[in-house]
């Protein structure tokens, strides 16, 4: 067999390309863009302009973030804020955290449903002890159950939140004025379980688990899942 | 996106982790009248059986009555059954193949290779040799 | 063939019979047993400890087997003491390896590594008839074979 | 009613044997059935009694009368289930919903041979399978994050698929074996056999004898054995959470550890790129390596019918990955392809810090 081995060492011949031309302004075809033009959010905060104590204090004070003994780095919190239609996906985004928070919200949501006592759905006949070591599980898959965790209540609760304005993501379609069929609800509520993710990733199960029971699972905090699902059944079923 | 997923089911290894018994029923089939079942009756009226099943509560024991020669058949979780004849067998063969049907996983009895006595369903931990790769002194 | 600061000691209990298959509630010690580390430093354990793959080279009665975890071994014999279902330790490891890196002694010390299997089956190989000739003699025998086997499934194999 | 019973009542079933309970030997796995005891079956009043019966029964499973049941106690210890799971509760998990028949004048030909009972919804599976497909996609989702922290978004969806599909948990039953329930409450009436057999076996609406030979008929409904099989594993799950949250916690993880997690998966059998030297081209000016490039490591018999290529592919001093190949282009390809694999399947050893992914290269 003849084999030959080139010297890996040898240096490489690299074209430097020593001016680029950066466009901004309408698009055009095969120029590339001035990352200043498009590393915003709708709402015109720049991606590279951000100020750690605006920024991040903002968020983790309006999630009580340290009242749970939380802590998340500044660049975690940039990246559960940050979808993955930013940027075409060239800055850290918050895809698989919040698929791992959904998960995990869904869980502790189930918790939570099957430990309440309904008595509004019994029905007459037949009531007989079906519970399991004081759980209902006949509350799971009802329509409130689900509504718990819907994106219409997670963007809610975002918006509530007033994080809406700090999330980094592109409109589907850019030259719209309104929000209106722009994905924005879906977008709020990847946020809401990207930092769920987020949590459960650096912060560990009791923490995130605790913060899911008091703050957003929780009937007496102003801003919960359970008061804006409730609203929300209310408004559709009038 | 460029990655695509191909879809992939996993495969069981029962041992670990958890081990689940791979029997599941054993059904021991008598004759009240025919001579071949004398052994098998014996075998029933004593406590023998009582004790297997304690020693195994993972088995269910069924016992049926049923003209023929006796048969000892055992239900397997991957769905296959072992039927053994146990006419004109003494007690203690009739516990005895009892005994194999307990031990084994239901799967067919076969021909080993010499030296094939390990399965794998890892890849290589050490790579495959490659000539291309070889120092100078063992390439080809 | 060993470094200056370790001496191979031989265990002074081995005799000719050694059960190398211990239940997990009768695990036997080898405490006496030294470690001769080709590969790396003396002692020094890391590699294979940051290893996402691992393998090992156990004996049983002699007879060498290569295994990974979730391996199933065959063992051309039937193992009396062990049920269906129980867990043994495996006590004579010559070879722990990763890609890169092994450790070679015999055995190695079991402080070192778990090794565990559980007995899956206990069942014989097919019924096999072999026909036995003589030159010139018209005489065939007919030479049956049912042999037992004991198989196991490897549950752990990891660095301590 | 009474031509539909001679009908079924078929020589076979006759001849069949008729199960006695009480049986003489005190051990609990051990069901005593007799033969050759025929009994009349056109015994109208009789069916119906004993199809109410079972009907209470199945509504509302009588803790004692399962603790009797040998199918559910052998499955008890086959699982190696706590105490505090109680043989009712596995007998709850082994009722489908599906097994509620919609409309008995609805259905075709051989309905008359139902092998379910109506069910109430207030002691089904349904709420119990919903619980544990919950915790079950959080475990293996966790799980799968912990050790591959850098998989793609379809691969690790395809990864979780790959342990808790309908199909994989159908198997998963099969293997702690569950049995279903295919003889109809006709045939059980007449074989007089006890509540307890049916109260261990899987109950769905599953009309065998509605079956044509080499025709399996699948109506619109998810009323499959494998989906029964896999509504079955998860609500297990769900009532081990539910029988032993308040006492040991880890119980669960530890049981979905043991019998899912530990099956096999080989990560890299579900990749599939299309365009592997583009991909890493944009990785890596994302994670700020310097510009990959090929180089020939070896080579042999290039003007041969068989040559062989192996090119290795470079960012700065660094080897990213190897490919072999029979031409340079195939090569080239493979080895990017390895540089790629070995990115999104790394696994981080216990004494690294957590790792959270950036997110998969969009290109």
């Amino acid at each position: 067999m003849n084999i030959c081995k080139p010297i890996i060492n040898k240096p490489i011949w690299r074209p430097a390309r020593l001016i680029t031309y950066l466009h901004s302004g309408p698009r055009i075809r095969g120029i590339k863009r001035d990352p200043e033009s498009y590393l915003k959010n709708p709402k015109g905060l720049s991606y590279n302009n951000i100020k750690s104590d605006e920024y991040q204090q903002t968020i983790r004070k309006a999630l009580n973030l340290e009242k749970y003994d939380i802590n998340m780095s500044d660049d975690l919190l940039l990246q559960c804020l940050t979808h993955k239609s930013f940027a075409h996906g060239s800055k850290p985004y918050n895809e698989k955290l919040s698929l791992l928070g959904s998960q995990f919200l869904k869980y502790q949501a189930s918790i939570y449903s099957i430990n309440q006592k309904d008595t509004t759905k019994k029905d007459s006949t037949n009531i007989i002890e079906n519970d399991i070591n004081g759980l209902d599980f006949t509350n799971l898959g009802t329509s409130f159950s689900k509504l718990l965790i819907s994106t219409a209540v997670l963007s809610k609760f975002v918006k509530e939140k007033k994080l809406n304005s700090l999330i980094f993501w592109k409109m589907r379609d850019n030259l719209k004025i309104d929000m209106k069929g722009s994905g924005e609800p879906l977008v709020c509520s990847t946020v809401l379980n990207a930092l769920i993710g987020g949590m459960l990733s650096t912060n560990g199960i009791q923490k995130t688990k605790n913060f899911i029971e008091k703050e957003l699972l929780n009937r007496e905090n102003d801003i919960s899942l359970i008061k804006l699902a409730n609203a929300h059944s209310e408004k559709h079923q009038l | 996106m460029v990655v695509k997923a191909i879809s992939q089911s996993s495969v069981a290894r029962n041992g670990v982790g958890a081990f689940v018994f791979p029997v599941k029923k054993i059904t021991l089939q008598y004759c009240n009248w025919g001579g071949s079942s004398d052994g098998i009756r014996k075998f029933l009226v004593s406590s023998r059986l009582d004790k297997f099943a304690e020693k195994y509560p993972h088995i269910e024991f069924n016992i049926l009555r049923k003209p023929g020669h006796p048969i000892l058949r055992g239900e397997y979780t991957n769905g296959r059954e072992k039927v053994i004849c146990v006419r004109n067998l003494n007690p203690n063969d009739v516990e005895n193949k009892l005994v194999l049907l307990k031990n084994s996983s239901g799967n067919i009895l076969q021909k080993l290779t010499r030296n094939d006595n390990v399965k794998s369903l890892n890849s290589s931990v050490r790579g495959v040799w490659s000539p291309l790769h070889a120092d100078s002194k063992y390439t080809i | 063939m060993f470094s200056r600061n370790i001496q191979k000691i031989v265990p002074l209990t081995r005799t000719s019979f050694t059960p190398t298959l211990l239940k997990v509630t009768s695990l036997r010690n080898f405490s006496c047993s030294s470690i001769w580390n080709r590969a790396v430093q003396q002692n020094d354990l890391a590699p294979l400890k940051l290893a996402n793959e691992l393998y090992a080279v156990f004996k049983v009665h002699e007879r060498p087997y290569l295994v990974t975890e979730g391996d199933i071994v065959t063992l051309p014999f039937r193992m009396k003491e062990a049920d269906v279902g129980d867990t043994l330790i495996l006590n004579d490891v010559t070879t722990l390896g990763s890609r890169n890196f092994k450790l070679i002694d015999k055995p190695i010390d079991p402080k070192f590594y778990s090794l565990k299997a559980v007995v899956v089956e206990k069942t014989k190989r097919a019924f096999q008839v072999r026909e036995v000739t003589k030159r010139r003699n018209r005489k065939v025998r007919h030479a049956t074979s049912k042999a037992d086997l004991t198989v196991i499934r490897i549950s752990e194999l990891a660095i301590k | 009613m009474e031509a539909m019973m001679l009908q079924g009542a078929r020589p076979s079933l006759v001849r069949n044997v008729i199960a006695n309970h009480g049986s003489s030997l005190n051990i609990w796995n051990k069901c005593i059935v007799r033969g050759l005891q025929t009994k009349p079956v056109s015994n109208l009043n009789g069916y119906k009694e004993y199809y109410q019966g079972l009907k209470n029964v199945i509504n509302n499973v009588p803790e004692d009368l399962a603790t009797n049941s040998s199918l559910l106690n052998s499955l008890h210890k086959r699982l190696n289930l706590p105490k505090e799971f109680s043989y009712s509760l596995l007998s709850r998990c082994l009722t489908c919903r599906s097994s509620q028949l919609p409309n008995l004048s609805q259905l075709s030909q051989g309905s008359g041979y139902v092998n379910t009972v109506t069910t109430s919804n207030q002691f089904d599976n349904h709420g119990l399978n919903i619980f544990g497909k919950n915790i079950l996609t959080y475990h293996v989702t966790h799980h799968l994050m912990k050790k591959y922290p850098r998989l793609p978004t379809v691969v690790l969806n395809a990864a979780i698929d790959a342990y808790i599909s309908q199909e994989v948990l159908a198997n998963v039953g099969r293997g702690w074996g569950i049995e279903i329930e295919d003889s109809s409450v006709l045939e059980r009436f007449s074989k007089n056999e006890p509540y307890t057999v049916t109260l261990g076996k899987l109950r769905f609406f599953n009309n065998t004898l509605n079956k044509e030979d080499g025709i399996l008929v699948i109506s619109a409904a998810n009323y499959s054995e494998s989906s029964a099989y896999a509504l079955a594993v998860r609500s297990i799950i769900a009532s081990l959470w539910a029988s032993t949250y308040s006492v040991n916690d880890a119980l669960t993880s530890k049981f979905i550890n043991d019998h899912i997690l530990s099956r096999k998966l080989d990560i890299t059998k579900i990749f599939q790129f299309e365009q592997p030297t583009r991909e890493l081209s944009t990785l890596c000016a994302r994670e700020g390596f310097e510009r990959p490039i090929s180089r020939l490591l070896a080579e042999s018999g290039r003007l041969s019918k068989a040559p062989i290529f192996i090119v290795g592919v470079f960012s700065g001093t660094n080897k990213l990955g190897e490919g072999f190949g029979s031409s340079l282009k195939e090569a080239k390809a493979r080895a990017a392809t390895d540089a790629l694999m070995k990115w999104y399947c790394y696994e981080p050893t216990q004494l690294q810090s957590e790792v959270i992914d950036h997110g998969t290269v969009i290109v």
